[in-house]
This record gives C-alpha cells, structure tokens and sequence, in this order.
C-alpha cells in the first residue's frame, strides 16, 4: 500500500508512452505527451505527501501542525506551465504540418526519411 | 492511506488509460478534462490545494478547450479542401 | 517501422524501463512518511523570515524565485512562437465575422461571469502569501474570465476585450518586469531578486515585500501568456465557425 | 565579479521581454542592434568571469539565501567553475555570431527571431553555470522551447514542420525522464542543490535502486538532448528544417550541453556513491558512444542534404564526447571540451557555408548545386578549412583534442579507442569533402546511387544580403576551430580545468563551507608519437576517402547493390516517425538501466 501513489505515477507515465508510440494522429499523440507529463506531478506529489498534515498554508491553523511538504508543490506549479507552453507549441507545430501535409497520421508525414 | 485517496487514485489510473486509449480525438478531449477533474481532486486530497487551483484551470478546462479549437480548425481546414 | 514492430521494440524497451522505474520507486521513503529536509526547514523558516502564511507562495515567489523566473519566459517563448506560427494561417483564413449568438440575455450573463471571474482572480492574486493562490494560478484565472466571454458566442466583444495586440504586451510586460525586479534589488546591492521592500505583517494583504511585486509580475506574464494561447487558437476558429454559420 | 554573475543570464532574457514589447515599433536594424548588444555586454562578462575561475570556483545565492557554512541551502544557488564559464563565453560567442550572421537572413517578424534567439543564449548559459538540479531542468525546458520555436521560424517555407514536432517530442520525454529522477533523489535527500545531494548521497553509501534508476533517468534524458543512440533520431530532422544560424547553436553548443549536464551531475551528485563501479559506468556509456559514433560516421556518406549531412557528421562527434567524458578521467574530459570547443567552431562555419549557398544559389542538395559554387571562392575557403579542422590534421583543429582522449583512453587500457576516433572522423570529415568538392569545384560525377532522395529547401526571402559580414563571420569560425588545435597551452589549461570539475569533495567544500577548492595539479601535455601518427592516418584517410566518394557512381553495379542493401536497414531505421523514435527512446532507456541494475545490483 505504501508505494501505490508511486506506482501510479509509473502507471500513467508507462500509458502515455504507449499512447504516443502507438498513435496514428498528432493531436492525439500530443494529449498523450500532456498525460506522461502529469505522472511527474503525480510522482512528486505523492513524494511530498505526510499521513495526518495539512497544507502548507497557515491561514487560521496554528503553526505546530504537520504539513505537507511546500518544495514539491511549487514544483509541480512549475512542471504545469512547462507542461501547457510545451502542450500548446506541439498542437502549432501539428496544425502547420497538417497544413503542409493534409495529415495528421504520422505515417503518411514521413517526408524526412534516411 | 485514507479511502479517498484509494478512490482519487482509481479514478486517475482508469482516466489515464481512457484518454490514450480513445482514439477519436474529440472524444479524448472530453475525456482529458474529465481526467483533469480527477487529477484536481487528487492533488486535494494530497494537500496541494495551490496545484489544484492550477490544474483546475489549466488541465481541466482551457488545454482541453485548446485542444478542441486544434480540432476544428483542422475540421474546417478539411472541408474546405474538399469543397 | 510498421505497428507491431514498433510495439515489439517499445514492449521489450518498456521491461526494462518498467522494472527500472518500480525499482526506483520501491526505495522511496513509505507513502506519508516525507523525510525531509528541504520542505521542513522552509516551512519553520517562512514565517519568522518572510512573514508569509503561504509556504508554497513563498518557495515559487522567495526561495525559488529565480525557478519561477525561468518558467515564466519559457511560457513567454512557447506563447510567442505559437502566435508566430499559427498568425499566418489565420490571416489566410479570416473572414468577415458575424456574432451567432444575438440574445442579450445571455451576452449579458457571459459579461457578468467574466466581470465576476475577473474579480476573482484579482483576489487570488493579491492573497497568494496569505492563502492558497498567487500570481501563477491568478494569472490563469483572469486569462479563464476572458474565456468566458468566448464561450458565451461574443467574438465581437471578446476581440474588443481581448485582442493579441493587448495580449502579447501583457506577457512580455509581465516577464520582462519578472527580470528587471531582479535586476533593481541588484541596483540596491543585493542579490539577485533579494527582497528589496520591508515584509509587512504575516497574514495581511501588503505582505511579503518585493516578492509581492514579484508576484504580481507573474500574474501578468501567465496571464497574457495563456490569453495569446487562447487567442491564436480560438480567433482563427472564431473565424472559421462564423463564417459557416453565416446564411 | 562574482555579484555580477547574473547578469549573464538576465541580461539577454530582460532584452528578450523589452524587444518583444517594443520589437513592433523599431525600425529596421533596432532589433538587431539591441541584439548584438545584449550578448556583446554578458560575452565581455563571460570572459572576465572565466579569467577569475582559474582554480577558483564561484559561487553565487539567488535572492540573497547564501547559506551560512555548515547550513542547509535553502535558495537557488549557481557555481561557475573554469568549464561552466568557459562554456558560457562559448555559447555567446556562438550566439553573437549567428546574430551578425543573420543580420539578414531572415526576415519575417525578425524581431521575434532575436527574442526567440536571446532567450534561447540566456538558458544556456544558466544551464552551464547552476549548482540546483531542478533550476538546471528550468533551463533545460527554457532552452528547448526557444530551440522548437526557433526549428520552426521559417514559416513562410513549405518546409516539413513534422522535423520540430519530433524534435520537440523527443526532447520534452527526455526531461520527463530527467524530472524523474530530480523527484527520486529529491524523495532520498530532500534537497535539490547539487552539492547536498551529492553529499547525503555519498555518505548514505547506498548504491540501491533508486541510486540506480535516478542515474540512468537522468542520465537517459540528458542524452536525449545530446543525441547519443539511440535517443538520437530527432536531430537530423531538426536540423535539415532549422535555418542555417540556427543550427549552428544546435550543433555547436545544444547537444553538447546535454553531455555537460551528465558529467556534471555524474561527478557531483553520483561519483561518490557509484564511486565502486566506475568500471560498469565506464563501459556502458563507452559502448553507447561508440554506437553513435559510428553510427553518425556511416550516416553523413548517405546524405544529399548538406545540413542534414552535416547533422549526423555533429552526431558522429557527439559520439566522441561521450567517449571522453565516459573514461570518466579528468584528462578524457579536458579532452571532450576542447573537442567541443574545436568542432563547434569548424561545424558552425559549415553550416553557415550552407546558408550562404541557399542564400545565393538557392539551394541546398548536394547533386542539385554540383559545380554551382565555383565562384564562392571564399565560402569554399571557409568550407574546406572548417573540414581540415574537423579531419584532425597534426598540431590543428580537433588534433589536440583527440589526443588527450586517446592517451587518458590508452592509460585506461582501452586501446581501441583511436580506431573508433578515427573512423568517426574519417567517416564525417570525408562526406564533408565530398560535398565540397561537388558543390565548389565539380568534382566527381552528378549522381550517386548511396545519396538518398530529400525534400529540398527552398531559400529565405532575401533582400540584400549582408554578404560580406556573412562572409567574414563564417571565415572566421572556420579558421578558429582550426586553431584551437595550434594553441597547445590551451590543452594544459583545460587539464586543470578537468581536474577541478571532477573533485566531488573540493565542488561541495566550497558549496556547502565556502572553503577554497582543492588546487588542481598543474597540467601538462606532452605530444606523443601515436597521436601525430593517428592524427595523419585520419587526415590522409579522410582525404582519400572524401575524394573516392564523389566518383561512387563508378562503382561497378554489385558492389553498389551490396553496399545500398547493406545501408538499407540503417536507413530504414530512420524512418521519420515519431512513434518509431518513442519506441527506440524507451528501449535505449530501458537496456542502459538493465545493463546498469546487473552490475549493480
């Protein structure tokens, strides 16, 4: 029990390879990349995660209570911007080749070979 | 680990597999903000309401929104060669 | 190479990795049981340090400000280069734009959600060091409250509100002011991105000194980051919609 | 000088925002001016920086969270020792060139392209200087956004934008990987500052899964960006559609960063923990470099595409890097970073041969431009010092370079790491020949069965082209990176240099307790007798071979069959599809991890 949220994380990021190795489509595959990429929130979450805390914020709460951990949370604020720069880029470059291309299959794009 | 967690756990594990395996990319749009629902209430469950309150936005309403105006316009861009 | 073959060569690559990663993982600390030391230090720290009730905000906007600073222009790039690379397309597809939707009802209801949206997200903003928030998820709920007025069919309203060429500043404004804050607690001597201002109260809205500044230009950056992203996609659809549905 | 050790970094990304806010507004040589200013101002920086590193290593807290001696740190911390800042003057330099380069190449909203550019220089050189794990994965992704972006610029092309989507998949999985890792070893040692967690790692001692697999995530996912086999796939289609200055950043001082970051977090983070099994280490990477220099080596004879030619020649190199930095001998890495610094120079101002041909002949395939380039005297001159250089030629170019690989190499006993070299070279420097020789003075014949079929490029909107300082910013990389290779004193230098960035102990003393580093033993560099012999072989072997290659079509019809069949599958391996090359990323990361895990374990 104590590693399941780990190998969730595992899990998802495993999927979402399979996802964007076995994809016929570019926006498809490129939602697949947005789903590897939330294992890693999944994962460092899960890594600053503590039974009976509460959140780093100490609005009414008194200081002397447990809390999560703060880093792995600013962390993964950071992963998900990278994560929709990155997400949104992938589906320019997709809608550009499917202009030049007339497909999103990556198998009939495949001008680039050898 | 409490049993909300199990159950957030389940549901992002299923929602995962659901949003690859739906080939029609619509379809999977719709499923991907589902799935960022269910990532939202994880991370609630984590204790990290800021990373929810981002996801919330970002994964469960305005990338889906993105990806769903990516498929209309490639849509609109193929009727208009067919025409 | 074709299906199966790849599906063979990512099977057997997915063995190992597979077995790679559980391996890895296996010897993290138990699930709920965070050893430390970086987290704990910081949240004994946050408060008597930098009178913040938010150790979150305090790691994005203080300890780790410098991180945030490098997220923010990679959002700065990614958005720019997106404007770059679909503006083109768009212009070949626009066309004369009619507003579908023509009840004022709901017009009306898109203006106000959005009006309502915005107030909040100003809210989140400002009590990022107080409660969860901040500029980063601030900035995406303002840029969520122009989505709205989209969503509500208003292309006409929305692109008065909202075009690219209010959008872009608003990002290279926010990253550029990111760096140059930076850049003025070195002018006084600091370091690079210290704290330049006095803390004020924990819990209180002006506190968190110059990091509140820090703050506020991440709200901006994120925010015409997403809206240009949003812009660049939804405009040329708008577009495309609209022209469909024109009789 | 260190408190103004930021300024290298903020002063190329504050220009990037302000031009992107004003860039609408200026006139025409406004944005390009600012640009030159903004990476002259931290290159002048950078080279102070570098003298003051001699033997030091600075370092420098964000926000002001230096911690006291003894304490944990609880900010961003960066510390520059002599390679980090060396690296940093490289890439501006680099960066200042492509910007005169290009004053005007391109012209489609040019200002976006010097932010884009200015962004992409600030990431870099952050990257090289950080001591903080996850600030070096901020300006990982920095970097390689800008570096998508800027593969797609030329819009207005009908080039395939298919090379950026699989350049920007492949390098996103990377960092996937490699956050996979900062949050394992976050997981161990709470901490994310390099030193730190190298210190907990080492005296934990443990060598356990998690050690392990964090290594090979981090290490896979860096290697992605360096384009080491088979994670290398990506790099040719990024380079055939990314414009010609560009690629000179990409191949000059991109792919090399990501073998930078692996020694670095080796040396730092794991030298002390894995410190038992430098052996299986060793041969590891040893055979994945190998595999990729040959692999490169075979791949440029087969191409028509002169930057696509020239991409697998930079994989082929890459290829010898790794093999120096995997000897894991600080001598084997001084000798990588001269290599670095002598091919970045040559392969730029190959590249940027290849703009001016495209520029000024419209094209860029090898069998189309056959004789066109006989009046482009100097770009000619340009093209085949910029090969000399790269052929390894006695007391010039990578010369120096090699030598101090292969000596570290044959003091390790692995006595066959000269042939590898030299078919590397050989292989690269003679395609690059090849091509000369056909394009500027017609040699050999018109058609080669080897060469295969590529989609052509079609030259940027050009308006008057500043073709002299082209000229000159071209003549002067080709002769460069032939006289990094002349400079000997250099080689002692950077000997030191290596001594200093391989000391684990002394890198966190002066992190951690602000004591002064650990002094590095003076280096000193003697000329052997097989290194002048080796570097001959290459030489004459490169000529040669460069020379027969141009007349392939005169091979009688079997042994073409033979030969063609025989690349056929290497080819077909490179097939252009993005699934294919997830697939080999995975099957890459996953073999390094089990060969790694059974020597162990």
């Amino acid at each position: 029990m104590s590693v399941l949220p780990y190998l969730l994380a595992v899990f998802v990021f495993l999927v979402g390879l399979y996802g964007i190795v076995s994809s016929r489509d570019l926006i498809h595959l490129t939602v697949c990349v947005s789903v590897c990429q939330s294992s890693t929130y999944i994962l460092l979450l899960a890594i600053g995660y503590r039974e009976h805390a509460t959140a780093p914020v100490y609005g009414d709460i008194p200081a002397s209570r447990k809390v999560v951990d703060p880093v792995v949370q600013s962390l993964a604020l950071t992963d998900i911007v990278v994560a929709v720069a990155v997400s949104a880029l992938l589906l320019a470059f997709a809608l550009r080749a499917f202009e030049h291309e007339g497909s999103l299959d990556p198998r009939e794009m495949a001008e680039l070979k050898g | 680990m409490v049993p909300l967690q199990s159950i957030a756990l389940l549901f992002v594990a299923l929602g995962a597999l659901l949003v690859v395996l739906v080939r029609d990319v619509v379809r999977q749009a719709l499923i991907l903000s589902l799935y960022g629902f269910a990532l939202v209430v994880l991370f609630l469950v984590f204790q990290a309401p800021d990373v929810a309150l981002s996801e919330l936005v970002v994964s469960a309403v305005a990338y889906p929104l993105v990806v769903v105006a990516a498929i209309a316009r490639i849509a609109a861009h193929r009727k208009r060669r067919g025409e | 190479m074709k299906l199966p073959l790849r599906l063979a060569v990512f099977g057997v690559g997915v063995a190992g990795l597979g077995f790679l990663l559980v391996w890895g993982v296996a010897d993290l600390p138990p699930f709920g049981h965070y050893a430390g030391p970086y987290g704990d230090i910081i949240t004994k720290l946050v408060e008597p340090q930098r009178h913040m009730a938010n150790a979150v905000t305090a790691v994005v906007f203080d300890y780790r400000g410098f991180d945030t600073m490098g997220e923010e222009l990679i959002l700065f790039s990614a958005a720019s280069a997106v404007a770059l690379l679909l503006r083109e397309i768009r212009e070949r597809d626009t066309v004369d734009v009619v507003d579908a939707i023509r009840s004022d009802a709901i017009r009306g209801l898109g203006v106000l959600v959005a009006a309502a949206t915005l107030l909040l997200a100003l809210y989140v903003v400002s009590h990022g060091f107080v409660s969860p928030g901040g500029g980063f998820q601030g900035g995406v709920v303002i840029s969520a409250a122009f989505l709205f007025v989209f969503l509500t069919g208003e292309y006409h309203a929305y692109a008065r509100l909202m075009p690219t060429k209010f959008a872009e500043p608003l990002e290279s404004f926010g990253a550029g002011a990111y760096v140059a804050l930076g850049l003025i607690a070195f002018g006084f001597g600091l370091a690079f991105l210290e704290n330049f201002l006095p803390l004020g109260v924990t819990g209180r809205l002006r506190s968190g000194g110059s990091a509140a500044l820090v703050n506020w230009a991440s709200a901006f950056a994120v925010a015409g980051g997403f809206l240009l992203i949003y812009a660049e996609y939804l405009e040329g659809n708008m577009a495309a919609r609209y022209r469909r549905s024109k009789p | 000088m260190t408190p103004l050790l930021p300024l290298l970094t903020a002063i190329p990304l504050l220009a990037a925002a302000l031009l992107a806010l004003a860039g609408k507004w200026l006139k025409d040589p406004v944005p390009d001016l600012a640009g030159f200013a903004a990476v002259a101002a931290p290159l002048v920086l950078a080279a102070i920086v570098l003298a003051r590193t001699g033997g030091h290593v600075l370092t420098y807290w964000f926000g002001g969270w230096r911690p006291r001696a003894g304490d944990f740190p609880v900010g961003i911390g960066w510390a520059v020792d002599s390679l980090g800042a060396a690296f940093a003057l490289f890439v501006l330099a680099l960066l200042l060139s492509a910007l005169l380069y290009s004053w005007r190449y391109l012209q489609e909203e040019r200002y976006l392209y010097v932010v884009l550019m200015l962004a992409f220089g600030g990431a870099m050189v952050a990257f090289v200087q950080t001591g903080d794990i996850f600030n070096l994965f901020v300006f990982f992704e920095l970097m390689s956004v800008a570096a998508f972006a800027l593969t797609a610029y030329q819009v207005e092309e009908a080039s395939p934008l298919q090379g950026s989507f699989n350049f920007a998949v492949a390098n996103t999985i990377g960092a996937f990987l490699v956050v996979f890792g900062i949050a394992l070893l976050y997981g161990r040692t709470g901490s994310l500052n390099l030193a730190e967690i190298g210190q907990r790692l080492t005296f934990d001692g443990k060598h356990d899964g998690l050690v392990v697999a964090s290594f090979v995530f981090i290490t896979c996912g860096f290697l992605v960006k360096a384009a080491i086999v088979p994670f290398h796939f990506w790099l040719a289609d990024a380079h055939a559609v990314a414009p010609a200055p560009v690629c000179v950043l990409f191949s000059g001082v991109m792919v090399e960063l990501g073998i930078y970051a692996v020694a670095r977090i080796f040396w730092v983070v794991y030298s002390g923990a894995l410190g038992a099994f430098d052996t299986p280490i060793r041969d590891v990477l040893l055979v994945v470099g190998v595999s990729t220099a040959v692999l490169g080596a075979l791949m440029c004879g087969l191409q028509r595409h002169l930057k696509r030619m020239l991409a697998y020649s930079t994989i082929a190199h890459a290829g010898c890097f790794l093999i120096g930095v995997a000897l894991l001998t600080p001598d084997g890495l001084a000798g990588a970073a001269l290599y670095v610094l002598s091919h970045g120079l040559a392969k730029g101002a190959l590249f940027l041969v290849g703009g001016i041909l495209l520029v000024t002949r419209g094209g860029i395939d090898e069998l189309l431009l056959f004789g066109l380039g006989r009046r482009l005297r100097l770009p000619a001159v340009a093209w085949f010092v910029a090969a000399l250089a790269l052929a390894s030629p006695p007391f010039l170019g990578t010369f120096t370079a090699h030598a101090l690989i292969e000596d570290s190499a044959g003091a390790e006993g692995y006595w066959w790491v000269p042939l590898v070299l030299a078919f590397a070279t050989i292989g690269s420097a003679a395609a690059i020949i090849r091509a000369g020789l056909r394009v500027f003075f017609g040699v050999g014949d018109r058609d080669d069965p080897l060469l295969s079929e590529e989609p052509t490029e079609s030259p940027p909107a050009e308006e008057k082209p500043r073709l002299a300082l082209m000229y000159a910013v071209t003549l002067l990389l080709a002769f460069g990176g032939l006289a990094v290779g002349a400079w000997t004193g250099l080689a002692a230098t950077a000997m030191e240099a290596g001594h200093t960035f391989t000391d684990q102990l002394s890198y966190i003393h002066v992190v951690l307790d602000h004591r002064p580093p650990a002094p590095a033993p003076p280096g000193e560099w003697v000329t052997t007798t097989s290194s002048v012999v080796w570097s001959v072989v290459t030489l004459v072997g490169a000529v040669a071979l460069g020379f027969a290659s141009t007349i392939r079509a005169r091979l009688p019809d079997a042994a073409t069959r033979v030969l063609a069949a025989g690349f056929a599958p290497l080819r077909a391996v490179h097939s252009g599809h993005i699934g294919d090359y997830v697939a080999w990323l995975v099957l890459g990361t996953g073999a390094i991890g089990a060969a790694l895990a059974v020597a162990i374990r």
